[in-house]
């Protein structure tokens, strides 16, 4: 029941962009075609959850024992930035298909706030690794929720003509004000 | 005639147009709304005119002064939404949160996308959930039914159905109160007989088709009877969900705007199962007493993708 | 000090192990491209507008690197410049091509070819030719509605809204081909920019009969063969009731402007003449 | 360097390539913290320093820094400077420290940081890099400093804990996260007309 | 009451000259008679400048297979074979002849009465149809032979008979079915013959309840055949559509009505088959309409080949005042015409004449997304994204969206309450992906 | 520089130890501060809801029913007279987030200040809490009243308390916390008398009637 109540309270009630305020970046930059936002969505929950498991682990086993979680911040970072390098030049070894399509967002990932959030909020949350994985993904999904959601309403966007000096950020930010507030409705759901 | 003219066919047109539409929906609202002028007199009449004169007015300007284009207020389509958002808010509400209200929903949820057809959320609705969640006092006190008051912003105030139903009363009213519209609520959201009517008269016209107001209402009812038949304490009958909010007023004339709903009847049907169950869950297990502005503005984002991958039935 | 000595361990242990791994995973991993590709499709404008032929700069890029020699690549846009460079990282080398502009070769504006009904489609040259063959009696001529102007990615041809007819800057023309493919008419064609951007062409496409053809444009090339016989280089041509002027062997004399009776040859960018020519032809289709 | 280019350097990253209107970079940061003018002004401050930092320290290791290495050598220098941020606010401001919350070792992954070490102090000397540093950090100081205050003033009557009018007719929904995005789209869509004059 | 399933439309009717005997139009001094077909390719012209040609003389030959002869319609000289403007502009081959006298070929068969019995065979008979240079004259001028000739293993198990005449305005077929029922029979049992079908079914819609009420009576003498009224609604004469309103089968996309067992003709077509097997008459004159609001005589006329469209109109009251567009065909579908010295050709079912004030387009407006367009369409498209495709040149995406589908029926643009011109852009993507798509196929081979 | 693998680790890891040492170091020298900004803030929030007093207790951690375990602070002024005691509080039931509160309670469990560690109410609404409850006007003051006589539960639920107006959610949680912390004071207080450590809140009740 809780893995329930994390799950919605992840994807829907808190979610990650439209709550949380992690992850816009890619939220904004790569929303523009439904097809690449499934990429990034995809890209994303892979490397999150990894990255969560492997930060949870490196937290736990190395960072409190030896009473220096000060550096958290700095392993967490080295950790995700090696680990979508990684990743990157695995896929494109063993499945250039998958690289094709996941390949232009894992550059990205790096810089996006919400995998190194998730990995510190579920630290600050005191959850076990299981919720941690569970939130991660989760989280993924709430993002890749979002993602799509607002892929839809830009691609729809684009098939029509907007105000001169509305093109572009400032729309897309509205429209993502308007989606925040429709979310809000969920409030309440979970806490 | 010195000059014919060469044209692709067809040359005919059925001579349909965006202000009859407009037309029928604002004929449609005219029930409910004079429901709402009876019980809640003076404060329901100001709100009205409020809303609409601002929602036009709002559309006007910026169309004039910061578009730079002709404005095209002619259309109705303020009306409307002006009307609606009206028909939204408690009679006692001040009329500068109208304005606040009307400037949001045209100049935020209209007027920057481009303005008729090009807006992803319901403007209507979009003014309103603003006004909720930015002024929740004043968006959740409710006048009690008055006929005929000249009381406005002093208006004596009490619960909703659905309101008291969550603050855990038992003080319930009856069904043919709820029917006729003698009950605390939004000033054009109380009188179920009233805007069936107007869904009789929107069908009658062929100005929306039947898809979106049956497909919300059924999925209510069966949702909340499901809920209400496991556990008659916790969750209300289904007929005080269908009649005792703002679920009519929603499906019959918000989920139904055409810039913000999916454009085939099999979207439309996903579209209403989707607002039925999210009003529900929001009403009976989220913060908020009232759902269905929500439901529908989280369906409207939906709603693109519902047209991307439900596509209408095919030929052959 | 103890934290102290944790951290620096820890950290620097971990930098070690992350730097090793990467380094393993990524020689075992290895994907082998030519790093040329990338190389090349960097010197190129990235335009992307496909004048060259290939789909896009990267693919002419693969090209480039791919053939023997870069004899029969040229890059429109960036032009010898680029081509140079291009030729420099393969170790190739690149031959200068002739410059060349886009030419609209109809002269039928409003005042010399009237219109004889009115069209109320979408302002579309497509759609309009689709349907029928244009507001005027020829139905060779521009349609004026500018798909020509739309296909240009270099903003380089505009419709006159007076003459309805467009124009073509020489300055931004890159001569990549969009608008040739876009005119349904087929009037534009690519021509080589001459010295000094001197050019002589007949600005008509007009196939019919010289009577049919003279009744709906009075600057339509009706096919008397003057220019023909005036031409000392055997430069102009007639076919299907219609003089043609190839650039390669044209030598710019205008003996043949002179001749025309109907200003259907045009002269671009020569001083004026001593004798001014009452052409009124030539000024639809100036560049300014 | 003349004068002028090293003053033309500091202001691009005010004006003309304002990471926040121009380049949008490093929104989260910009939306979550922005919900008073004093809460964004830190956050910016924040960061200038760790940008400050950063490119200093970068654009001094550049010639040491082999290339295939050199994202997570920025990203070390980076995140040492974060975290050093971050022990600072913990002691000395613990107020402000726990209003920011999560998005101060959040400063790490912001584009912008990362993006001014590779595009300009990788490639720059000391002098010019430190003063892009600031200019660019002072740019985005300056956006989250103007949405703060938008925000507060449009939804508590508020600027910088001034009361300017009755918070009765503060509009919640600018202090909550719609409010940021819409707030900031249209900064965005303002800046965007007053730059193409 | 049957009709087909998905979309459609009801425009006002029209029928102004519903009832209006088919009347004989006075042969004219010259005829220039048009060598193209709307559909394949031209007919080669096989007589010169001079020669004396008789009614129903063969004067061009068909081009290919899916081409068609081409008959004189009078007697007299050629005067010329030249290229002549057509409706939309565009010069096309003709011959032009000059009208003397009236003199038919000896082997037709000039009498009025009604020849029941066919003798020919199924070769015999599709010789006869393709000498006679039939093609469909429900719109698509398509030659008839190569419809009646199936591909191979593909059986026809029904005909169907299409009189539903569903434009606005269009009387012709209605009219020739009060008048020319027996003969439209007897051409059924020879289609039938051809495509050795037991079955045949005549579709009619409901507004010309005298033409059902005839035919079915004079149906029950010939076996097999039944007639089907239909609900009024427009495209219900577009052949898929009544095969799914007759047959509540669908076509699929892409095919043809062979692959669901059935063959379509018009039945004028139908007629013009009866005439020229049982007559030895080739297709050289029509029934056509000439009609509009304000035409003083609208009515059905007899019309040769190559007369021009301004003589027939003349005997029908002349142009009247005040028109602003001038439509070969009906409404919906038709073409406007670009002035009226155009001959009349084998696709010509009508004339109809809008007054300047309907002539006009609406100012076209933003979509309001009312879905009324993808409603209305037949085939289950949804034409607003196909123009905003076609628009920005996704062809891709069109293609997907199944743009190859459209039938180019209008009703989308007809019900659009933003006035939007939705089949102008659609017919344009129509034919861009069309092209690219035999391009790739040229590429495969 | 040239990449190869001995330099790319080489100077990765020094790079890696520069930074280690640097964070360290300033790690050793915000330490203090840390700890004693802490230790600062909740000796003031202490300061703040007792009358005046001379020295602390060491905290008491005493279990409520809520599962929580509460800190109890017992404060003494001049020779050794017990004057007071202060309670941190905390309540899962906000609107978001927890709600952390300081409650400070007389000798006679009247309470005499509170004040917020900490809550992520929405601006606004539940934020309010901050001084409402200490505000004269209407019902809604709980300073001078003690839990054991009034009924601490929002009018709503049949107390005597007005909620925050629209935020009746965090009103509640608020009150529960306060209730909480009486539990755990008086529990306390006979824990010197010698009584068992886990108490019974009255909220729990309160708690099933919100309907959620
Ligand atoms: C390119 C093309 C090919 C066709 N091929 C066949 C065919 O092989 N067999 C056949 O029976 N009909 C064929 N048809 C005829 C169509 O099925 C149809 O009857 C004709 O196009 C007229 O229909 P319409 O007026 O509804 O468009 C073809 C039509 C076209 C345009
Ligand atoms: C939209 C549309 C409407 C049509 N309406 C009619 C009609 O009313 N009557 C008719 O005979 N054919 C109509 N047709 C043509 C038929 O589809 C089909 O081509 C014809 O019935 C085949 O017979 P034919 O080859 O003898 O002409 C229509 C076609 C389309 C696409
Ligand atoms: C954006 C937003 C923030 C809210 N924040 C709070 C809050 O901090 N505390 C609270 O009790 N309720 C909050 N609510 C809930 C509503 O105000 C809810 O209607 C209220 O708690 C119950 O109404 P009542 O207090 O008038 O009975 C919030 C609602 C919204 C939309
Ligand atoms: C059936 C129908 C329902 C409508 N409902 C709404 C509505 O709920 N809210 C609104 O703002 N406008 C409504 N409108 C008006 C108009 O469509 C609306 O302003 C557009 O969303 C603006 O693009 C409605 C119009 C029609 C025809
Ligand atoms: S004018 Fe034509 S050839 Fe020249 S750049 Fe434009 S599209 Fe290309
Ligand atoms: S040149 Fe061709 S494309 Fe350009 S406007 Fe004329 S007809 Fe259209
Ligand atoms: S014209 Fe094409 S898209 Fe439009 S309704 Fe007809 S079949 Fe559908
Ligand atoms: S009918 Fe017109 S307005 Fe309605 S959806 Fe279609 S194109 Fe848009
Ligand atoms: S700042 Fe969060 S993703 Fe860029």
């Amino acid at each position: 029941m809780t893995f329930i109540l994390i799950f919605i309270s992840a994807v829907f009630v808190n979610n990650i962009v439209l709550s949380q305020f992690l992850g816009i970046c890619p939220f904004l930059g790569v929303s523009k075609k439904i097809e690449t936002a499934l990429g990034m969505s995809g890209a994303v929950a892979f490397v999150m959850t990894i990255a969560t498991i492997i930060t949870y682990i490196v937290q736990k086993a190395i960072l409190e024992p030896f009473d220096i979680t000060f550096l958290q911040t700095i392993t967490f970072i080295l950790i995700i930035a090696a680990l979508v390098q990684m990743v990157e030049i695995v896929i494109k070894k063993i499945s250039p298909a998958l690289y094709q399509a996941l390949g232009v967002f894992l550059p990205l990932i790096t810089t996006n706030c919400a995998i190194l959030g998730v990995a510190i909020l579920v630290t600050q949350k005191d959850m076990n690794l299981l919720e941690s994985v569970i939130y991660a993904i989760s989280t993924a999904i709430g993002f890749g929720l979002a993602l799509i959601l607002f892929a839809g309403i830009r691609e729809q966007l684009s098939m029509t003509k907007l105000p001169k000096g509305m093109e572009g950020t400032a729309i897309a930010l509205v429209t993502a004000g308007l989606l925040a507030m429709a979310f809000m409705g969920f409030t309440g759901i979970v806490k | 005639m010195d000059k014919l003219i060469i044209s692709p066919a067809p040359h005919i047109h059925g001579g349909d147009s965006i202000e009859k539409n407009m037309r029928g929906v604002i004929i449609a609202m005219m029930p409910a709304l004079l429901v709402g002028f009876y019980f809640f007199g003076m404060g329901a009449l100001i709100v009205t005119l409020v809303s609409v004169g601002s929602c036009v007015l709002f559309e006007y300007l910026i169309q004039r002064f910061l578009l730079k284009i002709k404005p095209t207020i002619t259309d109705g389509s303020a009306i409307v939404t002006g009307v609606l958002l009206a028909m939204n808010l408690p009679s006692n509400i001040p009329v500068w949160m109208v304005m606040l209200g009307a400037l949001f929903a045209i100049g935020v949820a209209k007027m920057s996308f481009g303005g008729l057809g090009n807006n992803p959320f319901n403007p209507a609705l979009a003014g309103r959930v603003f006004l909720l969640i930015s002024f929740p006092v004043a968006m959740t006190s409710w006048p009690e039914p008055a006929p005929l008051t000249t009381a406005y912003l002093d208006a004596q105030t009490g619960a909703t159905a659905l309101s008291s139903l969550k603050g855990g009363e038992v003080d319930i009213p009856r069904i043919m109160n709820l029917l006729i519209g003698k009950m605390g609520g939004s000033l054009g959201e109380v009188s179920a007989i009233a805007i069936l009517l107007g869904l009789l008269y929107l069908l009658a016209k062929k100005i929306i088709s039947w898809h979106i107001p049956v497909s919300i209402l059924v999925t209510v009812a069966l949702f909340t009877s499901i809920l209400h038949l496991s556990n008659p304490e916790e969750f209300a009958s289904p007929l005080l969900h269908l009649l005792g909010g703002g679920l009519l007023l929603g499906a019959v004339f918000m989920a139904t705007d055409y810039a913000t709903s999916p454009m085939n009847p099999r979207g439309m049907v996903v579209f209403g199962v989707g607002i039925g169950i999210i009003t529900v869950v929001i009403r009976e297990f989220g913060a908020y007493p009232e759902g269905v502005s929500f439901a529908i503005l989280i369906m409207n984002a939906f709603t693109p993708l519902i047209n991307n991958y439900i596509k209408p039935k095919r030929f052959g | 000090m103890n934290t102290i000595l944790a951290a620096i361990l820890i950290l620097g242990g971990i930098g070690i192990l992350l730097a090793v791994l990467i380094y393993f995973v990524s020689e075992k991993f290895k994907v082998i491209e030519d790093p040329r590709y990338d190389q090349v499709e960097a010197t190129l404008p990235a335009a992307n507008c496909g004048g060259c032929g290939f789909p896009g700069c990267r693919g002419f890029a693969v090209a480039c690197v791919e053939s023997d020699s870069l004899d029969h690549l040229n890059c429109t846009v960036g032009g010898i410049e680029t081509m140079e460079k291009v030729a420099s990282i393969l170790g190739k080398t690149a031959v200068a091509h002739t410059p060349t502009v886009a030419v609209v070769r109809c002269g039928g504006d409003c005042e010399h070819r009237p219109r004889m009904n009115e069209y109320d489609g979408v302002k579309h040259c497509f759609i309009a030719h689709n349907l029928y063959s244009g507001e005027t009696g020829c139905s060779w001529g521009c349609l004026g509605f500018g798909d020509c102007e739309l296909s240009c990615d270099f903003d380089a041809i505009k419709v006159n809204p007076i003459t309805k007819i467009p124009e073509v800057d020489e300055e931004k023309c890159t001569s990549c081909g969009a608008c040739v493919r876009a005119c349904p008419k087929m009037l534009i064609e690519i021509r080589k920019k001459g010295p000094k951007s001197r050019r002589i062409y007949v600005n008509c496409r007009n196939k019919d009969k010289g009577n049919i053809s003279r009744k709906s444009c009075n600057v339509s090339c009706i096919a008397c063969n003057k220019c023909f016989k005036v031409c000392p280089h055997e430069a102009i041509s007639i076919g299907d009731n219609l003089a043609f002027i190839h650039d390669d062997k044209c030598k710019l004399c205008r003996k043949c402007v002179e001749v025309c009776p109907t200003n259907a040859i045009v002269e671009l960018n020569f001083p004026p003449r001593r004798k001014p020519v009452e052409a009124e032809g030539e000024t639809l289709v100036t560049n300014k | 360097m003349s004068r002028k280019s090293n003053l033309k350097i500091f202001l691009n990253g005010i004006i003309k390539e304002n990471p926040i209107f121009v380049l949008v970079l490093g929104i989260c940061p910009t939306l979550a913290t922005t919900s008073s003018a004093i809460n964004g002004m830190s956050m910016g401050l924040a960061t200038t320093f760790v940008l400050l930092g950063s490119n200093v320290v970068v654009s001094l290791l550049k010639n040491l820094i082999p290339d295939k290495v050199r994202i997570p050598a920025f990203v070390v220098v980076i995140a040492t400077f974060v975290t050093v941020v971050e022990m600072v606010m913990e002691a000395y401001v613990p107020a402000l420290f726990e209003s920011l919350g999560i998005f101060i070792p959040l400063i790490v992954v912001n584009c912008i940081v990362l993006g001014r070490a590779e595009a300009f102090a990788s490639k720059n000397n000391l002098g010019k890099s430190a003063l892009d540093g600031l200019g660019m950090g002072l740019g985005f100081t300056f956006a989250l400093t103007l949405l703060g205050i938008i925000r507060e003033f449009l939804g508590t009557g508020k600027a910088f804990g001034i009361t300017l009018f009755n918070e009765e007719y503060g509009m919640l929904l600018f202090v909550l996260a719609p409010g940021a995005f819409i707030a900031l789209g249209y900064l965005i869509a303002v800046m965007n007309k007053l730059q193409r004059k | 009451m049957k009709t087909f399933r998905i979309g459609g439309i009801h425009p006002k009717e029209n029928k102004f000259s519903a009832g209006q005997r088919i009347k004989t139009v006075a042969l004219p001094d010259r005829v220039v008679i048009p060598l193209a077909h709307y559909s394949g390719m031209p007919s080669r012209a096989v007589v010169k400048k001079g020669d004396f040609v008789k009614v129903g003389q063969l004067i061009g030959q068909a081009d290919g297979y899916v081409s068609a002869n081409v008959h004189s319609s009078v007697s007299g000289r050629v005067s010329k074979v030249d290229v002549q403007l057509d409706a939309s502009g565009y010069k096309r081959p003709a011959v032009f002849i000059d009208v003397e006298g009236d003199e038919w070929l000896e082997s037709i068969d000039l009498t009025t009465d009604i020849k029941r019995e066919c003798h020919f065979t199924k070769e015999e008979i599709l010789t006869k149809i393709q000498s006679a240079g039939i093609v469909g004259l429900g719109g698509a001028t398509f030659p008839a032979h190569v419809k009646l000739a199936p591909p191979p293993g593909k059986k026809a198990e029904v005909l169907i008979i299409n009189g539903v005449e569903c434009e606005p305005f269009l009387t012709c077929d209605h009219q020739l079915m009060l008048e020319k029922g027996e003969e439209i029979m007897v051409g059924i049992t020879i289609l039938m013959k051809v495509l050795a079908v037991e079955k045949a079914v005549i579709g009619i819609e409901n507004n010309k309840q005298d033409a059902v009420e005839y035919l079915r009576k004079i149906a029950k003498s010939y076996p097999g055949i039944r007639v089907v009224p239909l609900k009024v609604r427009y495209p219900q004469g577009g052949e898929k559509q009544l095969i799914d309103a007759i047959l509540r089968r669908q076509v699929p996309s892409g095919k043809i009505p062979i692959e669901v067992g059935t063959v379509v003709m018009n039945v004028a077509t139908t007629f013009a088959v009866y005439e020229a097997v049982q007559k030895g008459k080739p297709l050289m004159e029509r029934v056509m309409t000439i009609s509009g609001k304000e035409v003083q005589n609208p009515g059905n006329y007899l019309v040769r080949l190559g007369v021009y469209l301004s003589e027939v109109v003349n005997q029908a009251g002349g142009v009247p005042e005040r028109t602003g567009k001038i439509i070969g065909g009906g409404p919906m579908m038709g073409r406007s015409l670009m002035n009226l010295d155009v001959p009349m050709a084998k696709g010509s079912a009508g004339i109809v004449f809008v007054p300047d004030r309907d002539s006009v387009r609406g100012q076209d407006r933003n979509c309001i997304r009312c879905a009324k367009c993808v409603t209305v369409c037949p085939m289950g498209l949804e034409p607003f994204l196909l123009m905003n495709q076609s628009e920005r040149e996704m062809w891709d995406e069109m293609e997907q969206n199944r743009i190859m589908d459209c039938i180019e029926c209008g009703s989308c643009s007809y019900t659009c309450p933003s006035n939007r011109p939705l089949l102008d852009y659609i017919r344009y993507g129509k034919t861009t992906v069309g092209f690219r798509i035999r391009s790739r196929k040229a590429a495969k081979v | 520089m040239q990449s190869n693998f001995k330099n790319m680790v080489f100077s990765l890891s020094l790079i890696a130890v520069f930074a280690a040492v640097t964070l360290a170091s300033v790690y050793a020298l915000t330490k203090e501060p840390i700890s004693a900004s802490k230790q600062a803030k909740q000796q003031n929030a202490i300061r703040e809801v007792l009358p005046l007093f001379e020295y602390l207790d060491e905290a008491e951690r005493v279990g409520v029913s809520s599962g929580d375990t509460l800190l109890v602070y017992r404060a003494y002024g001049k020779d050794e007279k017990f004057v007071g005691a202060a309670v941190e509080t905390v309540s899962h039931t906000g609107y978001s987030g927890d709600i952390r509160l300081m409650v400070g309670f007389d000798t006679e469990g009247v309470i005499v200040n509170y004040s917020v560690l900490e809550q992520r109410e929405t601006p606004g609404l539940g934020t309010k809490m901050v001084d409402w409850f200490k505000t004269e006007t209407k019902n809604q003051n709980i300073l001078g009243k003690n839990p054991s006589k009034d009924k601490f539960a929002v009018k709503k639920d049949g107390g005597d308390i007005d909620a925050i107006t629209a935020a009746t959610i965090s009103s509640r949680a608020f009150l529960e916390a306060v209730q909480n912390a009486y539990f755990a004071y008086s529990n306390n207080k006979d824990a010197v008398s010698g009584a068992t450590t886990v108490v019974t809140s009255g909220t729990a009740e309160n708690q099933t009637s919100d309907k959620r």
